[in-house]
């Protein structure tokens, strides 16, 4: 056999060769001078004309020495030895077309990411970026001439997740006069944000700010507001999306009810509200969460309802002066088209039963942070006043233990960013209404952002005392007289290198935030990712936070990370600007990575056509042929590698452009290989 | 009926016979098949880790490969001493987390023409084996005589629960098997705070007073809830809290008369075995006391313990984590 | 040549959503493993064609890895699977041509896993350093077969091996 | 590597920093010691039952060690008052195997003869030689030995105590010698061949 499959060298091709340095990125591994020299000479048989190393191709002098070399050498094809394609292929192929060249004939390999950065031998090194470009000339002379797909944009937007980011997300893009279907999953839009008292550092109160924002998004005419409401499926791609939504029965006509809260005050069952009231108060079964919930239409608790479980009751029906309560009522699934989607669906908080040394769930006193928050709120269960779990005692003592749930392996090994200054207001809240002397007990403080150390600074002003040490543990076994009937912090004070163990009345767990238990199934739902803690992962952490690797799909608040409020915002609004954007364009190019039946190949054998998952592909009874839908197909490429006549083509990944690259790689390429009888 | 290979440990055969003696007791009726890894070593306790490392780990598995020649069929090594449990366990895990150790043992058992294999055994305390693969129903049916109106603190010590590199425990810290199987045998078993704090280790050797103190709040705590007495599954805190109370009681001035028996002499009593042949008496600080209380058709009232139940007035209250209270697996663990 | 030295070939294919995302984040939190691993990119693991591997062997590669989306996260939403089947029946035509099966290996790397990807390939890399070279084709693409550096294109190549000096 | 002028370094006038300590315990420290990721929370100095009886927390200990202060942290009684509760393991927040630590701080100091109070070494190595000679230990004749030679004001009430155990056949005088001794031995004097080299390769 000859090696490179016996191909001729496609001399008609001319191909230049550019090698960048990254700065000493690339270079200070790899020797790129002599992997431009050695393309220069070694491949010049295949094709290579010029090959040049330089300091940073993705430079605008780095990209008009390409744009030169096309027009003044020639040259029909482009290998750029850089970094990721996933990082600069656009601006070079943006390079390439300038200059007249059809930008598909651009070929870019990875000699950063997948050489310099993880090999340290530059021998080795250099031997080897030589390989990876040698697979991308053999692979370039393959390419063929394309043009991308252009996709209209549809101009409505679904924004999942009605806490903050999700409402500011929705409101921008109104704003602007974009129709958004914005979906609840919960009965009122508010989110987390609405469960809170004071917001920190400036101590600004959450509803005061978050309501008009919620009523605002109530009465928009170009907000559609499905709450009780959750996104079963996704179909299609950027653009023209197909989503399907479930509207769960309120078992209530809205169009009747006037929310005056007859049904409420009059349902007989008491449920814990484990949602909104953190588990610290009650509910009806029949219930708005909160008294200025936006929709102000209450839901049904089915599973704890009286009527459902014993089928008697229908106090709420009996008094309600509209007739609007309706047992009979379906969920209603529904269908919207959208060009774009925003998922802003928050986070859970860390479960602090979980730290067990914590006593949360055992030891009555021992609270959470969203515990605390309901029992600040003026509107909470205890009307704003912070009392132990008897409902009645203010505490003379409290202690704060930060990072309950985070930077621990036993855990979330992440930081939670948001629980330093939390327990902080807590701190602060705590002293100004009850006069209670309180501990907080830190690993770091960290209160980076704006006037955030100032309040820091306040609360130690106000007499707060600082344990700079992680808890070890809460108990309620007293050793030393003044402990009965307390709760013990044991802690190790690591600044004065003793174990201390503190009595109070009082331990609020300023808990971590995790992601939503079904965020792995969400993410799959919409096609983009999570991290291995859970979180949705952006396009890009620096550049590209609030897009993901999906076109189409963006994301914004905690669902991408923990986030305080000024973040989740900015975020929220971003998402939309980049939704903006693209319904502006009002269409889109799309990578032409598609597949194809070449039907005269075609046996009509059909094994393709059950491998799309897409259902591109359709079968003509007639012609006995199968045939792709370019409009569907998305790229994958399965087909393409299925099909047993070799029938399919796949565009940018064709077989010859993968067995040419493995020839490339293998350096069977070279002249001595080519010759060599085996 | 589950055979299982038994490792004793040293404290077995002396301070812990009571141990040793109720536990051959009570297999039988329970349907545990327990075979001895013949000719074992000591584990070397807490004392051997302090020297040196290779010798350390070799010492201990020397038994697991006695044991793993001796398994046929059966892969479950039982061990009823806490410093044991975690000696084996541990050796076991360190070996397959760091396969140079794995080698350097390897090395030196083959000059005892020994060979054994990271993980091919699982090490199991003996609680984990009864109410995990007896299982508490089991138990339920044997018992002929309820221990009830015993008012009993469940006392793990550390090494059963910690490190606990399988994740076999329900909590490291409020772990809740040896609570149940307490209760499936009719006695009340209080809430104990300090169910797996320190009973004072070797330290009673090395340094009195600090065990003094460890074994005070022990002692003392579980005094505090009205305990008739303690039950544990370690020789050497059963020795520690029992042999060395009065000692404690002279030192701090007390008068604390709380005995500590073994987990498995309150089985064999509920299974209707005489407390002579259990072991009963061999302990320092009578249990004669607590014993005549079973059989009482109406125990005396106690009072309740101090108050931490939250009444069901007020807010309310998290319910308990029903599942394991923690994560699986530790993240990231990177092997090197 | 010993197999101390045998610096074997290895050719990985990776999809372009999760297993070359994840070469990308080893690269970019610079995580280390062996240089003798040489990727090609493709949209998906069910993209990959059974040719691909042989040709890679055929081309004298000594092993070849096959990354994708773990399953459940496929970008296709499930053409993993495909691949998974496939790599079970190429293995077994590897045997069945006589050849190890171990030479041809699947990992699942989320965009995440960066420090999975480089420990596997750097895992890889010595299973296949035990199971030594595969002779094959004459050329085999080791670095190290290719001339010396130092040498002019047309200068011969020397006996043996050309040791790369560490 | 001794060769440290500690009176100088108590002075104030030179900081001690070997910086090889670290490697050095993590490598005759068992599985994978994480040492070098303690955020100095103060978890286990929190957790430690016994920590009022150290000279220093264990994240004071592993803070020293990590600047390379060999002769502070080979002379401090830390890893000696550990009583492998393992309450500190499982609660922090890396990980770090620190009742695994202690054991190899208390072979390192033994092997430097650095830790002056000879009460729980003696303890350890007359464990060790029994074991070593028997191939089981018999703790409670042990313990007697051991406070009669330590604790000799103590003794009235322990002989109490010890006759009690006697009587109530909870005491051995003697163990019992396993069967196989000489395998034991074998293995042992293997194992430490073993760790002399173990110990030159961590000691880098």
């Amino acid at each position: 056999m000859t090696g490179g499959n016996g191909r001729k060298p496609e001399q008609q091709e001319r191909i230049g060769v550019y090698v960048c340095h990254c700065g000493s990125n690339i270079a200070g591994v790899v020797d790129v001078q002599q992997v431009a020299e050695w393309a220069a000479s070694r491949l010049k048989h295949r094709g290579v004309v010029v090959a040049r190393d330089y300091k940073f191709m993705c430079s605008s002098l780095g990209q008009e020495l390409v744009e030169r070399d096309i027009k003044e050498l020639g040259l029909t094809r482009v290998v750029v030895a850089a970094c990721s394609p996933h990082l600069h292929e656009k601006t070079f192929r943006t390079a390439c077309a300038r200059a007249g060249l059809n930008p598909f004939l651009m070929e870019m390999v990875s000699i950063r990411e997948q050489v310099s950065w993880v090999h340290t031998d530059k021998e080795i090194a250099t031997l080897k970026a030589q390989a990876v470009v040698s697979g991308g000339v053999e692979r370039v002379l393959h390419h063929v001439a394309l043009e991308p797909l252009r996709v209209p944009i549809h101009p409505a937007t679904l924004v999942v997740g009605g806490g903050i980011a999700g409402i500011q997300a929705a409101l921008e893009i109104a704003d602007a006069g974009f129709h958004v279907y914005l979906v609840e999953r919960e009965p009122s839009i508010g989110g987390h944000m609405a469960q809170f008292d004071k917001t920190f550092p400036t101590l600004d109160c959450a509803a005061c700010i978050l309501t008009p924002r919620m009523v605002q998004a109530w009465g928009h005419p170009n907000i559609t507001l499905l709450t009780w409401s959750e996104v079963e499926k996704v179909e299609g791609y950027v653009g023209s999306f197909n989503v399907t939504i479930r509207r769960r029965a309120r078992k209530i006509k809205e169009e009747l009810c006037t929310g005056c809260g007859i049904c409420q005050e009059k349902c007989p069952k008491k449920v814990v509200d484990t949602i909104y009231e953190a588990g610290l108060g009650y509910r009806k079964a029949v219930y708005t969460p909160f008294a200025q919930a936006v929709p102000k239409f209450p839901v049904m608790d089915v599973e704890n309802c009286i009527y459902f479980q014993k089928g008697t009751c229908k106090a709420c029906e009996k008094f309600c002066p509209t007739n609007a309560i309706d047992f009979k009522q379906d969920d209603v699934v529904m269908q919207v088209e959208v060009g774009n989607i925003i998922l802003a669906t928050g986070y859970e908080i860390f479960d602090a039963r979980k730290v067990s040394n914590y006593g949360y769930g055992r030891l009555a006193n021992v609270f959470t942070s969203l515990e605390m928050e309901r029992l600040t709120n003026a509107a909470g269960p205890t009307n704003g006043r912070i009392v132990l779990r008897d409902g009645k005692t203010v505490p003379e003592s409290v202690g704060v233990i930060h990072c309950v749930g985070s930077r621990d392996r036993n855990f979330n090994n992440y930081c939670s960013v948001i629980c330093c200054m939390q327990s902080l207001k807590f701190a602060h809240l705590v002293h100004e209404r009850t006069g209670a002397r309180v501990y907080n007990f830190y690993i770091d403080m960290r209160t980076p952002f704006k006037d955030y150390d100032e309040f820091y600074q306040r609360v130690m002003e106000e007499g707060t005392l600082f344990v700079r040490g992680k808890v070890a543990e809460v108990t309620d076994a007293a050793r030393l007289p003044g402990e009965e009937g307390k709760l013990i912090i044991q802690v190790e004070d690591t600044l004065a290198g003793k174990q201390r163990r503190i009595p109070v009345d009082m331990v609020i767990l300023s808990v971590g935030l995790e992601p939503r238990p079904d965020a792995n199934e969400v993410a799959k739902r919409f096609g983009i990712s999570c991290s291995v803690n859970g979180w949705f992962i952006e396009k890009h952490p620096k550049l590209d936070p609030v897009a993901t690797m999906t076109e189409g799909i963006y994301i914004a608040g905690c669902a991408q990370g923990p986030k305080d409020i000024p973040a989740t915002v900015s975020q929220g609004a971003a998402a939309a600007a980049r939704v903006l954007g693209k319904i502006q364009q009002k269409e889109m190019a799309l990578e032409p990575v598609r597949a194809s039946v070449v039907e005269e190949q075609c046996s009509g054998c059909r094994i393709c056509n059950g491998l799309c998952p897409f259902n591109a592909i359709t079968f003509h009874e007639d012609r006995m042929v199968s045939e792709i839908n370019p409009a569907l197909c998305q790229g994958c490429g399965t087909c393409v590698a299925a099909c047993p006549a070799g029938a399919i083509v796949g565009t940018v990944f064709s077989n010859e452009q993968v067995l040419a690259q493995i020839d490339g790689l293998m350096l069977l390429n070279l002249e001595e290989s080519l010759g060599t009888p085996s | 009926m589950s055979e299982y290979l038994l490792y004793p440990g040293c404290s077995m055969e002396s301070s812990a016979k009571a141990y040793y003696d109720s536990l051959m007791k009570v297999a039988e009726p329970l349907g545990l098949h327990l075979k001895e890894i013949e000719d074992w070593n000591c584990c070397g306790a807490t004392e051997y880790l302090g020297i040196s490392l290779t010798p350390a780990y070799a010492l201990i598995s020397r038994n697991l490969a006695l044991a793993a020649r001796q398994a046929n069929g059966t892969r479950t090594v039982v061990a009823p001493c806490s410093a044991c449990y975690l000696n084996l366990a541990k050796a076991d895990y360190y070996m397959r987390e760091q396969p140079r150790l794995g080698h350097m043992v390897n090395e030196a058992l083959a000059a005892g023409d020994l060979a054994y294999e990271p993980g091919s055994l699982d090490v199991r305390h003996l609680l984990d084996v009864i109410v995990y693969d007896i299982g508490l129903d089991i138990v339920k049916e044997k018992v002929v005589r309820p221990l009830t109106g015993l008012r009993v603190a469940p006392y793990l010590g550390c090494m059963v629960p910690r490190p606990d590199f399988e994740h076999r425990w329900s909590d490291h810290e409020h772990p809740v098997e040896l609570d149940q199987l307490l209760k499936a045998l009719g006695a009340e078993v209080i809430d104990f705070p300090l169910k797996t704090h320190c009973c004072g280790g070797h330290m009673t050797q090395i340094g009195p007073d600090t065990a003094f103190e460890l074994i005070r709040r022990l002692v003392s705590s579980a005094d505090t809830y009205h305990a008739d007495l303690m039950a544990t599954l370690c020789p050497m805190c059963q020795l520690n809290v029992d042999a060395y109370q009065g000692e404690m009681n002279r030192h701090f001035g007390t008068s604390y008369h709380m005995p500590v028996v073994f987990f498995t002499q309150l089985i064999g009593l509920a299974l209707g075995l005489e407390a002579k042949e259990l072991g009963f008496g061999s302990e320092m600080v009578s249990a004669r006391k607590a014993l005549a209380k079973i059989g009482l058709e109406a125990p005396e009232p106690v009072a309740a313990a101090p108050a931490k139940a939250h009444k069901a007035e007020g807010l309310p209250m998290p319910p308990p984590l029903t599942r394991r209270a923690r994560k699986g697996s530790r993240e990231g663990e990177v092997k090197s | 040549m010993t197999n101390e030295t045998f610096e074997p070939t290895i050719i990985g294919f990776t999809c372009n959503w999760c297993s070359y995302r994840a070469a990308d984040l080893a690269g970019t939190s610079r995580l280390k493993y062996p240089a003798n691993i040489r990727l090609i990119r493709l949209m998906c693991s069910g993209r990959l064609d059974p040719t691909f591997v042989f040709k890679a062997i055929a081309s004298g590669a000594d092993g070849v890895m096959i990354t994708g989306c773990h399953p459940g996260e496929c970008h296709y939403l499930e053409q993993n699977y495909k691949a998974l089947r496939r790599f079970q029946l190429m293995r077994r035509t590897l045997q069945g041509l006589g050849l190890e099966p171990a030479r041809l290996k699947l990992v699942w790397a989320s965009a995440a896993e960066g420090a999975k990807f480089a420990a596997e390939v750097a895992a890889f890399v010595e299973e296949i350093r035990a199971l030594g070279p595969l002779h094959w084709g004459k050329s085999n693409g080791r670095l190290a077969d290719a001339p010396a550096l130092s040498l002019p294109a047309d200068a011969a190549e020397p006996e043996g091996e050309v040791e790369v000096a560490a | 590597m001794l060769d440290v002028n500690l009176e100088r370094v108590r002075a104030g006038l030179r900081t001690e920093e070997d910086l090889s300590l670290l490697h050095e315990v993590s490598a005759s420290t068992a599985g994978v010691s994480r040492l070098e990721m303690c955020i100095q929370c103060g978890t286990c100095g929190g957790s430690c039952p016994s920590a009022a009886d150290m000279d220093h927390t264990p994240r004071m200990l592993f803070a020293m060690l990590r600047a390379g202060m060999r002769e502070f942290v080979l002379r401090s009684n830390t890893p000696w008052i550990c009583v492998s509760c393992y309450h500190c393991v499982v609660r922090c927040p890396q990980n770090v195997h620190i009742a695994d630590v202690m054991y190899s701080l208390k072979g390192m100091a033994i092997k430097a003869k650095l830790y002056q109070d000879s009460t729980a070494p003696d303890f350890s190595r007359t464990f060790v030689d029994m074991v070593e000679d028997y191939g089981r230990s018999y703790e409670f004749g042990l313990a007697t030995r051991h406070y009669l030679k330590h604790f000799p004001l103590r003794l009235p009430g322990m002989t109490s105590m010890a006759f009690g155990m006697l009587t109530k056949e909870r005491m051995t005088i003697t163990p019992k010698r396993i069967k196989n001794i000489r395998q034991l031995k074998a293995i042992l004097k293997r194992a430490k061949e073993v760790e002399t080299s173990n110990e030159a390769g961590g000691a880098r």
